[in-house]
C-alpha cells in the first residue's frame, strides 16, 4: 500500500467519524459558516464540523502545519477534496481570509504576523474583509487615495473604501492606504491590517440591483492602526495587492463553474437542461424549442471546456510548481462572462416565471434564480473588470504593444 | 409608407417628453416603486396622461378620444419608456382601448370608452396560460349555460391585471376563442399579484364558474381569432415602442457615463475597446428606429404586411434593448449593479418588455414562417 | 394630372419604346457595361441602351443637364428608379466615375473640369479608377508617399497605389498625392487626374484568395499630368478625397443589401431562403433545421430592418436638404458585416456544395458563392474598414472623447 | 484522464515541428496546388512522413507500426495543421489504418497495415451521401449474390477520393450498415475528382454493380454501426487536433502581423478594440487546447464517454477556427484578402474542416441528445 493511499483510507475513515451529520446535506442558502467573532452558526452542526477541522488544520490544507494548516502536499490535498465531495461534506468556512488575505500573508507578512493573524484564520475566529476600492478608482486601483500618515507607533488612517464584502459583519479589514503622496501612484501604497472595532471605522452598506447588500462602504476618520500591522515594506504595498488580486481571481473564476460539474456527468443531464424542462415543451426527453436546446448545449458546452482547462492549467502547474500564472486572466475573464450568459439562458428557458421580485406565485428557487441573475451582472465587474483582464492578457501575454 | 414622424406625431412627442421631464423622470418611478402603493403606479400622474389626452389617443373623437392613431401613441409610450414611467397607458390605452373600438357594441362602447379616455377605467388582457408567450388559447373555457356564459381556468402573467377595473378575457368556446368583459369584482374572480422585477404590476387571475351575461360578450363568439391576432399586433408595435425609448434612455446615459467617468487619468469614453462597442449598439438603435416607425406606420397605412413587419421590430429592438442594458450596466462599473444608478432599472425592465408578448425567438420563428420557410 | 403623374407616363412610354429587349433581361455575370475607351460589350444591345440612356442623362439622372445630366428632382428620379424596376430594365452603365468621381467633381472642379469630364462619364466614354490607397497606408490614407512635383505646366508624378480597381481596364484615374511634403500629414495632399495611356503608367493585378483580380497595383513613373488636371486648390485634395470617400462608402454600403429586395416581399420567401432549401431538408415549406432557419431569419430580419433604414435616412435627408452624412458610415459598416454573415450562412446551408473550386459536380451558381463568399470578406476592409467606420461613428457621432 | 502531453508525445510533436518547418512550410502547400498535380499532395514527401513513422502511428507494431495510439498522432495532426502540409495521413493513417487494425482480419491485417505503414499504400473511406454529414447510409446498397456482394448507388465529398489506392465502403445491407473494402481500379467504380476551396482532394464515387467478393468483406456484414460510429469519433477527434493547428498558426500569424504593421504612426496591434479582440480568441483557443487533449486522450483511455468529448472538441474548436480565420483575415486588412498572405489560406482550410465530419451545430445537436435533453 503506498502511501497516499494510505492517506486515501486514513482520510475517509476520520471524515466519516467527523463529520456531524447535517454537514453531510446539500448548502442551503443560510448554511454557510463566514466564522469571526460574531459567527451565528444556524445549526450546531456548522459549529462543531469548523471546530474539528479547524484543529486539524483543514479549512487550509496545503498551509504549513507551524500556523495551523493542514501540510498536506498536493496529491494529498487532492484526495482530501475527493473524499470530502464522494462524502458530500459541506464547505466548513467561507473566508476572505482563506482565500485571499491567507495566501498573501504566508508570501509577505513577517513571521510574528503570520503567528498572530493565519491561526484565527484557520479556525475562523476572525472575519475578514477587504479595502481596495475607493469610490473614485475602480479598475484604477492604483489611483486610491485613503492616507495613513505616521504617527508615533501608529497610523492615522483617514479615507473612504467601497465594496468591501460584508463590511458591516467583519472584524478586520485588509486595506490598501496612501503613505507615500509624493511617490508615483504605485509606489506610494501601503498595505495595512485595520482593526475593525473602533470609533473611527463605520460602515454602510450598499443596495444593489438584486436587493441584496453584500457590500458595504467603509470610511475611516483618524481609525488608528499599530504600526505593527503594516505588512511588507511601507510604501510596497502595491507588491501584497497584486499577488492578492491574482487568488481573488482564481477564486472568482470558479464562480462560472457552477453548472460544469452536472455538464461533465453525461447521460445524467445538465441543471441547465433539467431546469428548463420544467418550462418548456419537452418529447422524449428532448426540448422541443430547437432555438433553446441549442444555447443550452453551446452553453453546458462552454462550462464543460472551462472545467477542463482549469483542470489542464492545475495539471501543467503541478508540475511546474510556480503560484497562479497569467491563465487566471483567462478564468476570471470566462468564469463571469460564462456564469452570465447562464442566468441569461435561464432566463430565457423560464419566461415570466423567472421575472417576478414578490408576491404572485413564485416558488423560492426562481425568486432567487431573478435576484442571482442580478447578482451575476456583478461577476464581469468585481475583482477586476472583464475590461481589465482582456487588458491584461492582451499585454502580459499576448505581449501586444502598448 | 412615411417612415418620418408626421407633424402629429412630433406634436404628441414633444408634449410627452416635457411632460416625462417634469412630472415623471425615473425618481417618480422609483417613489411609485419603493410606496406601499400595490397599484404600482400614482392615479393623479394617470389623472394629468388623461387630460393631456394621452389615454385617448386610439379612441374615436366621438368617445371623447383623438383618433390619432397608432404611430401617435407609439412616439408617447417611447417618451414614457425612457423615464420608465409607471401608468396603465399601455393595457388600458392601447390594448383596452383598441378591442373596445374594434369590435365593442355601441352600448359598450358608450360605456367605457369615454371613461377610458378620461383616465376613470382601467383594463387588463387575461390573455396568456403560462409563462411563455402563446398565442393560443387552450387552458380557459367558456361554457354556455343558458344565454350566459360560465368561464373557468386560469390566466397567467396579465399586465396589470392587479388592479384594472374591467377585465378583457379571452377563452376557448366551442368552436374557436371568443372574448369576454368582466368586473374585477365579479364573483368567480379570484387575483393573485405579483410585482415584476421590473416593479411594475402583474396578476395570475383564476375563474371559478366566472358567469357572464350577454352584453359582456365582446364581439362575435367562436371569431375572435382574427381580433386576437390584430390586437397582439399593436400590443407589440407599442410594447416596441416603449422599449425603444428605453433603450435609447439606457444608451444615452451610458454614453454620458462615458463622457465623465475618469479612470487612468482619462475619460473612459476614450477607449476603443468601449467606442467601437458603443458605436455598434448605436447602429443597431438605429435600425431598431426604423423598424419602429415602421410597424406604428403600417398599421395607420393599412398594410398588407402588418405581422412580419411587427415581428421584425419586436425581435429587433428586444435583442437591442437586451444588448444595450447588459453593456450599459457593464460600461458602469460597479456602480452600474447598485440601486441608486438608474442604469439596472433599465436592465430590469428590458428583461421583462422582452419576455412579453414574444420574445426575439419567438418572433424571429413567426417572421420565418410568415416569410415562407 | 399632377406634373408627377404626367412624367411618369411619360417616362413609362419612353422606356418601353426605348429599353432593347436584351436589357430586360435578369443581369448575368459578364453583361455588365463598364464603359471607357476600350468597351467590349457581350450584346449589341448592351452598346445601344447605354447610348439612348446616355444621351438622355439618364446614367446620372439628378446631375445638371449643363454637364449632360438628367437634370431630375428627387421625385422625378424616384419615378425613373421606380419604373425602371417595374420594367425590369437593367443597370445600363456600372462607373467608379458615376459613383464617385462625379458627385465630388460637381462639387469642388472647375467650370472648365466640369465641362470636360462629367459628359463623358454619364456617356460611359472614359472608365475612371481610383489611386487612393498605398502599400503602406491602408486604413491611414493620409500618410500617402506619392509625390507630385510642380515642372513648368505640369505636374511630374512618382510612386506607387494599391486596390486600383480594374486598372488595367480603366482609361483615366483620380489620385491623391503628396504635393507639400513639408505640410503637415492631411495638408500636402492635391487630387490629380491622371490619363493612363501613357508610358509612365504601369499596372499590375493583385491575386486575390478568390481567385480574381479585380484590383491592381499601379506604378508612377515619372507619368506627366497637365496642371489643368489638378482638382479644387493645390494641396487641399484631402477636402475632395473626404467628400469622395462617402460617395463611396454609400456604394459599398448597398452592396449589403443582395438579399433584402426579396425578403422585404413577404410570403414569397426569401433569396436566403429558397437557396438553403435546395440544400437541406424541408416539410411543408418549413425549413426543418431550426437552428440554420433561425440564422436565417436573423439575417433576413436585418436585411428589412437595413433597407427600411435606408430608406428613412433618405426621407429625412430629402426635407433637410443635406449631402451625404455622418450616418452613411453606419450604412457602410453595417453593409458589409451583414453582406458577409450571409454569406457565411449560405455556406452553413448549403454544406460541402458551396466549398468546391474547380472540377467535381459543382454547378456555375455554386462555384459563384464560393467565390463570392470569398470576397465578401474584403467588403469590410476596402472603402475604409469596419474599424475606422466604428471610429468615426464614436468619435463624429457620439462624440466620445479622443 | 491527462491533460498534460505524455513523452511520447511531446517527442512526436517536437519531430514532426522540425519537419514542417523544414519539409512542408505553407510554400510547400502552394506549389502543391499551383502544380499540376491531380493528387493534391507530394508522394516524395509522404514517403518521408512514413519513413518517420507517422504513417503507422495507429498501427500494432507487427504490422510495421508504431502503436502509439490518438494521443501520437493527434499531435502530429496538429503541427501538420500548422503548416497546411497536404498529405494522407488523415484518410489513409487514421481512418484507413483505424478500420483495418479494429475489425481487420488476419490477412487483410497482413496485406494492407504494412503497405500503410510504409506509405506504399493510400486509402478513403466513401462513407458520406449528401453535401452535408449525416452518420446514417441510405442511398448507397450492398446485395448479396452468391458469395459476393454488389454495390451500387453513390458517395459524395469523400477525403482523398480522388486518388486513395483502397477505398473503404459503406453500403446498407440487409439489416444494417456493412463494410467492403474495393481497388480503386475495379470495374464499377467511377471517380469524380473534385478541388476544394482548401485545394484539397474530394471526390464523387459511383458504384455501378461494382462486385465485391468476401476477401474483400470488412467486418461482420450488417453489424458496421458500432465500428463506424467509433471511426467517426476517431476522424472527428483527429480532425479537431488539425484544426486546432491550423488556429494556433492562425492566430500567431495574426498576432504578429498586429505587432509588426503601423498605421497612424503605430503599430496596429497597440489598439485597444484589436487587442480585446484578440485577447477573447486566445481564450478560446486555451478551451479548445483542453478539449482537443481530452478528445484525443479518452480514447486512449478508454473513457465512457467519448461521443459526448468528441463532439464538444469537434464544435468548439469549428466555432473557434471559424471566428479566428475571419479576425485574422481583417485584422490583416487589405493584404489579407491577397493570395499572397497566408492568412487566406487559413479561411479556406477553415471551411472545410468546419464542414466534413459533422460542423459544430450538428455537435451541439448531439451533446445535447448525448446528454439527454
Amino acid at each position: 500500500m503506498t502511501d497516499l493511499t494510505l492517506f486515501r483510507e486514513e482520510t475517509r475513515d476520520w471524515l466519516e467519524t467527523n463529520c456531524p451529520p447535517e454537514m453531510k446535506k446539500p448548502m442551503t442558502p443560510h448554511g454557510m459558516t463566514w466564522g469571526g467573532r460574531n459567527c451565528k452558526f444556524s445549526h450546531p452542526d456548522q459549529e462543531l464540523w469548523l471546530k474539528r477541522l479547524g484543529e486539524k488544520g483543514w479549512t487550509a490544507p496545503t498551509w504549513p502545519k507551524e500556523y495551523g494548516g493542514g501540510g498536506l502536499s498536493y496529491d494529498e490535498n487532492k484526495i482530501l477534496a475527493e473524499e470530502m465531495t464522494n462524502l458530500g461534506t459541506r464547505m466548513p468556512l467561507a473566508s476572505f481570509g482563506l482565500w485571499m488575505l491567507g495566501p498573501a500573508l504566508l508570501e509577505y507578512a513577517s513571521e510574528e504576523q503570520k503567528m498572530e493573524h493565519i491561526p484565527k484564520i484557520i479556525k475562523g475566529e476572525i472575519r475578514w474583509c477587504q479595502g481596495y476600492s475607493e469610490p473614485g478608482s475602480g479598475s484604477d486601483l492604483a489611483s486610491l487615495k485613503t492616507k495613513a500618515i505616521e504617527d508615533g507607533d501608529n497610523f492615522i488612517v483617514n479615507g473612504q473604501k467601497v465594496w468591501t464584502s460584508y463590511a458591516n459583519e467583519c472584524d478586520m479589514i485588509f486595506t490598501l492606504v496612501r503613505t507615500g503622496p509624493q511617490e508615483p501612484k504605485h509606489d506610494g501604497i501601503s498595505f495595512l491590517l485595520i482593526d475593525m472595532d473602533q470609533a473611527g471605522v463605520e460602515t454602510k452598506p450598499i443596495k444593489l440591483i438584486s436587493g441584496a447588500s453584500p457590500f458595504c462602504e467603509t470610511f475611516f476618520t483618524d481609525a488608528v492602526v499599530p504600526k505593527k500591522n503594516l505588512v511588507h515594506k511601507l510604501n510596497k504595498g502595491w507588491d501584497v495587492a497584486k499577488n492578492l488580486l491574482q487568488h481573488e481571481r482564481k477564486m472568482l473564476a470558479s464562480m462560472g463553474l457552477g453548472g460544469s460539474k452536472a455538464a461533465s456527468k453525461g447521460k445524467t443531464g445538465s441543471g441547465l437542461a433539467t431546469l428548463s424542462k420544467k418550462y418548456v415543451e419537452v418529447k422524449d426527453e428532448k426540448i422541443i424549442d430547437e432555438g433553446l436546446r441549442q444555447k443550452i448545449a453551446k452553453c453546458d458546452m462552454n462550462s464543460h471546456a472551462f472545467s477542463l482547462t482549469l483542470k489542464r492549467v492545475s495539471e501543467e502547474a503541478k508540475n511546474s510548481n510556480n503560484g497562479p500564472s497569467a491563465a487566471t486572466s483567462i478564468f476570471k475573464l470566462y468564469g463571469s462572462e460564462h456564469n452570465k450568459q447562464k442566468y441569461e439562458i435561464m432566463l430565457e428557458a423560464m419566461g415570466s416565471q423567472a421575472l417576478g421580485w414578490e408576491g404572485g406565485e413564485f416558488g423560492p428557487e426562481e425568486l432567487a434564480i431573478t435576484r442571482e441573475w442580478l447578482r451575476t451582472k456583478a461577476n464581469s465587474i468585481e475583482g477586476g473588470t472583464s475590461e481589465v483582464q482582456l487588458n491584461v492578457i492582451s499585454k502580459r501575454v499576448l505581449d501586444l504593444p502598448q | 409608407m412615411s417612415l418620418v414622424l408626421s407633424e402629429t406625431a412630433a406634436f404628441l412627442q414633444d408634449q410627452t417628453q416635457r411632460f416625462a421631464r417634469e412630472k415623471t423622470p425615473t425618481s417618480h418611478f422609483r417613489s411609485v416603486r419603493d410606496s406601499e402603493n400595490p397599484e404600482c403606479f400614482d392615479r393623479e400622474i394617470w389623472k394629468q396622461m388623461a387630460d393631456q389626452g394621452l389615454s385617448g389617443i386610439l379612441i374615436p373623437e366621438e368617445f371623447g378620444g383623438s383618433n390619432f392613431g397608432l404611430s401617435g401613441i407609439g412616439v408617447v409610450l417611447q417618451e414614457l419608456g425612457r423615464t420608465l414611467t409607471p401608468s396603465p397607458l399601455f393595457a388600458t390605452g392601447v390594448i383596452g382601448a383598441s378591442f373596445l373600438t374594434k369590435i365593442g357594441t355601441d352600448s359598450q362602447k358608450q360605456k367605457y370608452l369615454p371613461e377610458i379616455a378620461n383616465g376613470n377605467l382601467t383594463t387588463c388582457f387575461a390573455f396568456e396560460e403560462g409563462p411563455r408567450h402563446k398565442p393560443i388559447i387552450s387552458k380557459v373555457t367558456a361554457e354556455k349555460k343558458g344565454k350566459n356564459y360560465i368561464i373557468n381556468g386560469k390566466k397567467s402573467f396579465v399586465v396589470d391585471g392587479g388592479f384594472a377595473d374591467l377585465i378583457i378575457i379571452a377563452a376557448k368556446t366551442s368552436k374557436g376563442p371568443s372574448l369576454f368583459l368582466a368586473d374585477k369584482n365579479s364573483k368567480g374572480i379570484d387575483i393573485n399579484i405579483a410585482k415584476m422585477v421590473d416593479s411594475r404590476n402583474s396578476a395570475n387571475i383564476t375563474f371559478s364558474d366566472l358567469e357572464i351575461s350577454p352584453e359582456n360578450i365582446l364581439g362575435e363568439i367562436d371569431q375572435a381569432q382574427d381580433t386576437i391576432e390584430e390586437i397582439l399586433d399593436i400590443s407589440r408595435a407599442a410594447l416596441a415602442a416603449e422599449m425603444l425609448g428605453g433603450a435609447l434612455e439606457a444608451f444615452e446615459i451610458t454614453i454620458n457615463y462615458l463622457k465623465e467617468r475618469e479612470q487612468f487619468g482619462v475619460k473612459i469614453g476614450s477607449f476603443q475597446a468601449l467606442q467601437h462597442r458603443a458605436a455598434n449598439m448605436f447602429t443597431e438603435l438605429e435600425l431598431c428606429k426604423s423598424c419602429v416607425l415602421e410597424s406604428l406606420s403600417c398599421f395607420d397605412e393599412k398594410s398588407n404586411d402588418i405581422p412580419r413587419i411587427v415581428s421584425l421590430a419586436k425581435a429587433k429592438i428586444g435583442e437591442t434593448f437586451h444588448l444595450i442594458s447588459n453593456e450599459g450596466v457593464q460600461m458602469h462599473g460597479g456602480v452600474g449593479v447598485t440601486d441608486e444608478y438608474d442604469i439596472g432599472l433599465y436592465l430590469k425592465r428590458a428583461r421583462v418588455a422582452e419576455q412579453i408578448f414574444g420574445n426575439s425567438e419567438f418572433h424571429r420563428n413567426r417572421y420565418a414562417e410568415l416569410t415562407g420557410y
